[in-house]
């Protein structure tokens, strides 16, 4: 049991703590205790309540003091939730903070398993691990990087647009990056917001002006990141700007160029309306659009489709800002942080056969129906169906590719709200009857309920039962030329078939189309579900598993407006305090290779990934750059003569921790 | 070509024209199917009622015959009923997932010195006949093209669900493929997998009915000429209540019920007889293809 | 000549090319003949067991150990030799690391008894005749040394102080160590009397190496045409080098053909088949696994490619059943 | 139009009527309650997923016979989770179920809805709650014994016993029926058999379902 | 080089011993979701975090098992979303080799898997754990030390008759 007499004199602390009844109730902390104090090199063995609390923090430094420790290990939660905790007050009791080292019985342990025994007998396995890892531990220093003040902003919907100026106003300069050719995203689109029925373009567009003006805020619409590389601090950007084939600084949006195109008609289904109404190939998206310019689809445009177009788009620009030969742009840009506010899409409604989208003209999405009760909609705000009627019967269907384990098993938060607000909004331009078919009412926001009491009210039907099938199929005569809603009254226990003139089906959200390909360029994570992940559910919803790069609104999750707007603000604050701090204190699990030991066989130089490693010419070894080195070890993996390490994570460390978790003691390794 | 055939109980007694007409035109293909020797009642929706295992075992006793009677690495298994289809999938099924359910298969297998490995594939002869055989094929082989006829293809249920292999569960299009192929023209209707009531029509009518009333009536509305269908369950209820219907909700409801293998055989210049059109109720009227159908024949 | 300092020579399982390298030495042979006094050789003299039996524990100040150790003779010999030595030097890579024989380690003992005596193609033993282990005969018993299941190297049998690796190891790292050994300047106990760092470092064709270096396919020596100034592994040969001591300064590369590995790994190396796997498989250049797959099928037997010396003192010591 | 009142249904309905009328006292109290009747059917019925039941209905709307049911679907998973052993035992609905399997694929939340019925039925055969004279668990049972006897099932056969065993009248009125099958050679009289029956009695009734009717 | 055990294993009470590697990012975070979602797995496995697949050096899973593990288990992050851009190609590359070169030194396949887990995906954590932990449950012990004892018996024998004659002499 005793060997160690060729290292120095080594007094390890260990702690074992019982988060409440978190740990100590699936797992005998005392018994762990005593049996880590039989190991060898351990001079104090301690549990306690709560090692992350202040006493718990005392507590180690008082014993460091005291008995002399030089090691510390703490058996409590997850390294990757207090690792830094504990590290902090290693170093506050005269510790190099790196003597320590973190025990997951929680996560890992008490969490998972139900069996006490067994639990135990792991959670001493793991100790016994880490008290024989500290041993080959060594004194080092966190690598520091300055961070960059500039900001990048990726999206400008409601949230990106709020978060780029939450930090232009506070005098950071931002890019803000939009991929289609004006931001306002979908809150744009919409014609009420939920429950106060303020106009949402009254409450944006200001919003979008101060974004198109702010001095310290860059605007690129119509573009996309490309390649993102470099680190927290210290990112370089590229990005796409794709042609307009209007020249942005010329254009000021007179629209004059649309008037005069040589298509009378609008001929391509307008994005903005969803598809409701056509538009020409020279367009605005919209009046209020921003940047308030003018731009060409080139899939639609016969100069580009034949070269043979008369251009009256060009005779009717007097500021000459049409320029049909404009190539795509590459910019490259350098930013500390990054807010990713890239929003969602709405479900796909062909997805779901049994409702009948596409296939009955009257059956229409909600967001068709933003549009279609917008008064600069398609049919300025007056609903009238594809049939040419307006509608005397209205069927709403919630939960439309949300709670269902065949399409999107989330709920999508918003489509209670929204439907009970397209209601209200259908009730009042039609006067006709509405049924809401839902499963569950939720409206858990501020005077949401007080929202859905009104509508109760106001007498719309509410119809507890999920759909299942829209069909024209009739059984009844005064079915005839009808959709008939099928669905349970689940509060009457009968079936009942409602037949409407309109059916509006509540889509959920759901990860954009090019969520994973986004996630990877910024090398974050994404939910089972496809949404960006946050780096923690409760205490870090806008920080993300790297470093620097920040989400807000609804790329992390279903979200309606005032949550975007608050998680935008949030991240705007977290790139804002590591701005302001002006650096970050790295890992220090860099590698390095021992000059003397190496060879040079080149080996490593064709591993890195980051290129990190360079050869030494003179004298003929390898060379780890520490400032490039990101620390994920591949190398070390790869060194075949074992001539480089990694600070952290020794080969010798990883030995005795095998030992250790398969019950060896370190006298018998080897 | 060669399939095993497992024709089921049905196919013996009021669907013996699917039989016959499905051999027909196997023949006819030159695809060759051999019948499982002794094979028996595949249990249906009854067995599995009362006991889950001998569902299962009685099933699995036609598996294992057919695996004795082929070499092939994959056997694959024609079943033209829908319940036997299922029957027969769902066992497979449960075979291979449900450890404790195959366990006990296995034992009850074993008392009667069988055993069953996993080599066969239960297929649905519209899954043979579009996937295996192919559309071209079959469109090259029509001597006596059906131009102009419209048709309701009717699924039923339970060759779609809950296991769907070969087709859209929701909307399947393979039968309307086969009806393309053949030169007739599939109407769009929606109803083409609600249920018929199976049993129904012979234990609580009422409801046996309706629901064969409002596919009969569905069908009829859209134009359909005919309703061909690939279960005869699904052909029986649809056939031999019509009159009956009638009669209780007083409308006319008069509609040919072919399985869609005679509908086939007639384009393949195979005989009313060959395809055993006499079997039915309600023969379609298919005179205006006949002279064209004979010349070739005559050829 | 009591004033000379005892040296005995002991052959265990190996090819008697440790043997050679000795008198390899040339006229330094003379030299280290003068200074000392051989008192075992099996090889070259004729000294028995009793000899040394005789001799008081700890007399001899040196034995060199080659060879392997498989059967309980030279596990008995060693043992006295042991007992018999102030120093022990486990000479050359069977010694050392288990050299070849360890490939054996793949097989059990009657798998390759039963190749020997039976299988193999040169064999014709119809009766399946195989050795006693004992056989009483009118003049007395003869006896067999029990042959092991398993192949050692020889610091999994004794206690060993020093190894000189290679296979042979070369006269330069032999006349390096009598030195020393003489001038009484040794290392600490335990060590490999050779450069501690790869072969690498000492390879004529260290700077022919890309630095971008991608696999695709690996090749065999005897079925290309070897460039004669070429890195191996540049190649797409196997070579060893990157994950062998240095030392034999390169032999067998000026010879045209890649290192196999004789020198063992380095003393930061716990498994030098691991790690030459390590190294190569990092580089092969495919992403899917059918296509990895395909490329890493190009080397035919990674374990005795790998391990060729090193099977015994492998983490996996030998083959399980 | 006025539907016929069905003939062989199970006269049931005209009981409710009269418990509608009369003054009943509906409580139902834990004690009654089999609590362990949920996770007992959700494990028979390889459906872990009937707990996670989120009681929308798409089952009772998808389901071309809850018309005729005296519990939705829907309210007989609510019941089978919450313990109504005896009621769900009890219930038309579980034998109603044609096994279309409707609302196994529209289930948002893909429960085996149509083998959580079949969970049940035997269920209610083994503590002998199902009712003797209903006309489906009949059919059911006659079917299993032809076929536990031949091998094979011979639809004359199956359904001359079940109008024997329900209602003999309407055997009449199927008589025409089935003459116009026979005629067509739709219906045989000779009973179709397997060679091997010895395999089938080994293979059959090794577990003790078929044995409680 | 032989160890031995602190704790005896009976046969009886033998429960497998698996080592998991697992990448900090996706499968160290995936195994902290599985806790923080209460998901409850086999007590089999013990983990040591690392920052990337790329780190595992082959040699560590050879000492595990030349230690007593019965199954050795490395997680990383699925293809394409290495946090070190490629650190689990490399990983994927040795472990193939790896798997040859044990198969052909007599050690079960399924003793040694190689995972791809998210971050998100906690429930996978819980799946693979569980099915390799019975997967290994029933191929039995590994038991390399105790091979490795069993191995070196042979050496002994001799001694142990040297002694033998020794004692009988001075008896």
């Amino acid at each position: 049991m005793h060997g160690n007499g060729h290292k120095e004199d080594i007094r390890i602390g260990f702690y074992v703590c019982h988060c409440g009844h978190n740990i100590a109730g699936s797992l005998d902390v005392k018994s762990v205790a005593e049996y880590v104090k039989t190991l060898p090199g351990v001079a104090v063995s301690r549990d306690y309540k709560y090692m992350c609390s202040d006493p718990g923090q005392e507590l180690v430094q008082k014993d460091i003091r005291q008995n002399k420790l030089n090691r510390i290990v703490v058996a409590s939660c997850s390294p990757l939730l207090h690792e830094h905790t504990f590290r902090i007050a290693v170093e506050k009791g005269g510790l190099n903070p790196f003597y320590f080292q973190m025990v997951n019985i929680r996560e890992n342990v008490s969490w998972v398993h139900t069996d006490k025994k067994a639990a135990t007998e792991k959670a001493k396995d793991l100790a016994r691990a880490a008290v024989q890892r500290v041993f080959s531990h060594k004194p080092l220093e966190p690598k520091h990087v300055k961070i960059n003040p500039d900001v990048l902003v990726v999206g400008g919907g409601i949230s990106g647009i709020h978060a780029a100026l939450t930090l232009a106003n506070a005098g950071k300069k931002v890019y803000l990056v939009e991929k289609s050719p004006t931001i306002g995203g979908h809150m744009a689109m919409f014609d009420k917001t939920f429950p106060t029925l303020d106009c949402a373009a009254c409450i944006l567009t200001p919003k979008m002006s101060q974004v198109k003006n702010h001095s310290n805020i860059t605007l690129w619409s119509y573009s996309e990141v490309t390649k993102v590389d470099g680190y927290v601090g210290n990112y370089k950007i590229t990005v796409k700007r794709k042609p307009r084939y209007i020249n942005e600084e010329l254009c000021v949006g007179c629209m004059d160029c649309i008037e005069k195109c040589v298509y009378k008609e609008g001929k391509t289904p307008d994005e903005f309306n969803a598809g409701l109404s056509k538009r020409k190939p020279i367009y605005i998206p919209f009046p209020q659009a921003t940047p308030q310019v003018v731009l060409i689809d080139r899939e639609a445009c016969i100069e580009f489709k034949s070269g043979h177009c008369k251009k009256t788009c060009v005779e009717a620009c007097d500021r000459n800002a049409i320029d049909f030969k404009q190539q795509e742009e590459t910019k490259e840009i350098e930013a500390g942080t990054i807010i990713l506010a890239t929003g969602f899409k709405t479900f796909d409604a062909d997805k779901v056969p049994y409702y009948g989208y596409g296939k009955y003209q009257n059956v229409y999405t909600s967001l068709e129906v933003e549009r279609l009760v917008n008064a600069s909609g398609p049919t300025s705000g007056e609903v009238i169906l594809r049939n040419g009627k307006t509608p005397k019967m209205i069927g709403i269907i919630h939960c439309v590719g949300s709670r269902d384990k065949r399409t999107n098993r989330w709920c999508s938060r918003t489509c209670c709200m929204y439907s009970l607000k397209l209601a209200h909004l259908l009730k009042e331009h039609t006067d006709a009857e509405v049924y809401n078919f839902y499963i569950d009412m939720r409206t858990p926001g501020k005077a949401y309920e007080e929202f859905y009491d009104k509508l109760l009210e106001e007498n719309v039907h509410f119809i507890r039962g999920r759909v299942a099938e829209v069909t024209d199929c009739a059984v009844r005569p005064e079915e005839e030329g009808k959709l008939i809603i099928r669905a349970e009254d689940t509060m009457i226990g009968i079936v009942r078939r409602v037949p409407v003139d309109m059916v509006v089906l509540a889509v959920g959200m759901e990860p954009k189309e090019d969520a994973q390909d986004v996630r990877r360029m910024f090398n974050i994570s994404c939910s089972t579900e496809g949404f960006f992940l946050e780096r923690h559910p409760k205490l870090a919803p806008v920080d993300t598993f790297t470093d620097g790069i920040y989400i807000a609104g609804a790329c992390q999750g279903p979200k309606d407006i005032p949550d975007s707007v608050a998680q935008a603000g949030a991240a705007a604050a977290q790139a804002l305090s590591l701005i302001d701090r002006g650096e970050i204190e790295l890992e220090p699990n860099t590698a390095f290779v021992v000059q003397e030991e190496c060879s040079g066989c080149r080996t490593c130089l064709t591993i890195c990934p980051y290129n990190a490693i360079s050869r030494d010419e003179e004298k003929q070894k390898a060379f780890i750059n520490e400032a490039l080195c990101k620390g994920c070890g591949t190398c070390v993996a790869a060194c075949p003569s074992g001539a480089i390490k990694q600070n952290l994570f020794e080969d010798e460390m990883i030995y005795s921790e095998i030992n250790g978790l398969l019950k060896l003691t370190s006298t018998e390794c080897c | 070509m060669k399939y095993l055939y497992y024709p089921g109980c049905s196919l013996r007694s009021t669907g013996r024209a699917y039989d016959e007409s499905l051999l027909a035109v196997s023949k006819k293909l030159e695809i060759q199917l051999e019948e499982i020797n002794d094979w028996n009642c595949c249990g249906a929706t009854s067995y599995v009622s009362i006991d889950e295992i001998d569902a299962f075992s009685l099933a699995a006793r036609n598996l294992a015959l057919a695996e004795l009677q082929s070499s092939d690495e994959e056997v694959n298994l024609i079943a033209p009923c829908s319940a036997c289809y299922l029957a027969l999938l769902k066992t497979e099924r449960f075979l291979e997932e449900v450890p404790d359910v195959s366990a006990k298969i296995n034992s009850s297998l074993y008392k009667a010195g069988l055993h069953y490995n996993g080599r066969v594939n239960v297929r649905h002869p519209i899954d043979v006949l579009v996937n295996d055989y192919g559309l071209e094929n079959i469109s090259k082989r029509i001597e006596t093209p059906l131009k102009g006829l419209k048709i309701a293809c009717y699924y039923g249920c339970q060759s779609l669900r809950p296991y769907a292999t070969f087709d859209d569960q929701y909307h399947p299009m393979t039968m309307e493929k086969i009806v393309e192929a053949i030169g007739a023209e599939p109407i769009d209707w929606s109803l083409k997998t609600r249920c018929c009531g199976g049993s129904l029509t012979g234990t609580i009518q009422e409801a046996g009915l309706r629901l064969n009333r409002f596919l009969l009536k569905e069908a009829q509305k859209s134009g359909a000429e005919i309703i061909i269908t690939c279960c005869p369950l699904c052909q029986h209820n649809l056939e031999c209540y019509q009159e009956r219907i009638s009669r209780f909700y007083d409308e006319e409801i008069n509609i040919p019920v072919l399985y869609f293998t005679q509908l086939m055989g007639i384009a393949l210049g195979l005989s009313e007889k060959e395809v055993s059109m006499h079997r039915l109720f309600k023969k379609p009227s298919l005179k205006r293809f006949s002279q064209k159908g004979a010349a070739a024949h005559a050829w | 000549m009591p004033d000379k300092p005892k040296v005995a020579f002991y052959w265990c399982a190996s090819c008697g090319g440790c043997e050679e390298s000795v008198v390899d030495l040339a006229e330094n042979i003379l030299a280290v003949v003068d200074a000392v006094d051989i008192v075992m050789w099996p090889v070259a003299m004729d000294f028995k067991k009793k000899d040394v039996e005789a001799m008081p524990d700890g007399s001899i100040l040196v034995s060199l150990i080659n060879g392997a150790v498989r059967t309980s003779e030279q596990e008995e010999m060693v043992k006295l030799l042991r007992k018999k030595s102030k120093l022990v030097i486990a000479y050359g890579s069977c010694a050392h690391t288990g050299g070849v024989p360890g490939l054996a380690n793949q097989f059990e003992r009657e798998e390759v008894l039963k190749f020997v005596y039976e299988d193999s193609p040169s064999t014709v033993n119809p009766q399946k005749t195989r050795p006693e282990i004992k056989v009483i005969t009118e003049e007395g018993t003869v006896t067999l040394p029990k042959f092991f299941n398993v192949v050692r190297a020889l610091d999994q049998v004794i206690d060993v102080d020093y190894y000189l690796p290679g296979c042979p190891p070369t006269p330069k790292l032999l006349k390096q160590a009598l030195e020393a050994l003489l001038s009484g300047k040794m290392p600490e106990k335990g060590t490999v009397l050779a450069p501690d760092i790869a072969l690498c470092d000492e390879c004529p064709r260290k700077d022919t190496k890309p630095s971008d270096l991608k696999y695709t396919e690996f090749k065999r020596p005897h079925a290309v045409q070897i460039d004669p100034n070429l890195c191996f592994l540049a190649q797409g040969i196997i070579c060893m080098g990157p994950a062998t001591r240095a030392g034999c300064e390169g032999v067998c590369i000026s010879g045209n053909m890649p290192c196999t590995g004789c020198f063992g790994p380095t003393s930061r190396v716990k498994d030098q088949g691991a790690k030459i796997l390590s190294a190569l498989a990092s580089q092969v250049e495919a992403k899917e696994e059918k296509e990895i797959d395909k490329i890493l099928a190009t080397i035919p037997d990674p374990v005795g490619t790998f391990y060729r010396y090193a099977l015994p003192v492998s983490l996996l010591r030998k083959r399980i059943k | 139009m006025q539907l016929p009142i069905p003939t062989n249904v199970h006269s049931d309905e005209s009981h409710k009527v009269e418990d509608i009328k009369k003054v009943v006292r509906r409580i139902k109290f834990e004690s009654e309650l089999d609590h362990n009747f949920g996770e007992h059917i959700a494990e028979k019925a390889y459906g872990q997923k009937l707990l996670g039941c989120i009681q929308c209905g798409t089952c009772s709307a998808t389901c071309p016979l809850s018309h005729y049911m005296d519990y939705t679907p829907r309210k007989v998973i609510a019941m089978t989770r919450e313990g109504f052993k005896e009621e769900v035992l009890n219930s038309l609905t579980i034998w109603l179920c044609a096994s279309c399997y409707s609302c196994t694929v529209e289930c948002p939340r893909q429960i085996h809805i149509t083998e959580i019925m079949y969970a049940l039925k035997r269920e209610a055969i083994q503590h002998g709650y199902y009712p003797k004279r209903l006309t489906i668990p009949v059919l059911a049972r006659e079917f299993y014994k032809r076929v536990l006897k031949d091998g094979r099932n011979t639809e004359s056969w199956v359904l001359v016993s079940l109008y024997l065993h329900t209602n003999p009248f309407a055997m009449i009125k199927e008589a025409i029926l089935g003459i116009k099958l026979f005629l067509r050679g739709r219906l045989t009289i000779g009973k179709e058999r397997i060679k091997r029956r010895d395999q089938l009695h080994a293979i059959l009734g090794n577990t003790k379902g078929g044995s409680q009717i | 080089m032989v160890s031995t055990n602190e704790q005896s294993t009976s046969k009886n009470s033998w429960e497998p011993r698996i080592v998991a590697f697992f990448c900090n990012w996706c499968t160290y975070t995936a195994a902290d979701l599985a806790g923080v979602s209460r998901l409850r797995y086999s007590p089999n496995a013990r983990i040591i975090r690392v920052m990337c697949s790329g780190r595992i050096d082959p040699q560590f899973v050879l000492d595990a098992f030349s230690k007593g593990a019965d199954g050795v288990l490395i997680g990383g992050c699925h293809p394409g979303d290495c946090h070190y851009i490629e650190g689990n190609y490399k990983a994927l590359r040795r472990v193939q080799l790896l798997k040859r070169m044990l198969k052909d030194m007599g050690i079960e396949e399924k003793r040694f898997r190689l995972e791809w887990i998210s971050a998100s995906e906690g429930e996978r954590v819980k799946t693979v754990i569980n099915e390799m932990t019975e997967q290994v449950r029933e191929l039995g012990p590994l038991g390399m030390p105790e091979r490795f004892a069993d191995w070196d018996k042979e050496l002994d024998i001799l001694e142990k008759e040297i002694n033998r004659k020794g004692e009988t002499v001075d008896a």
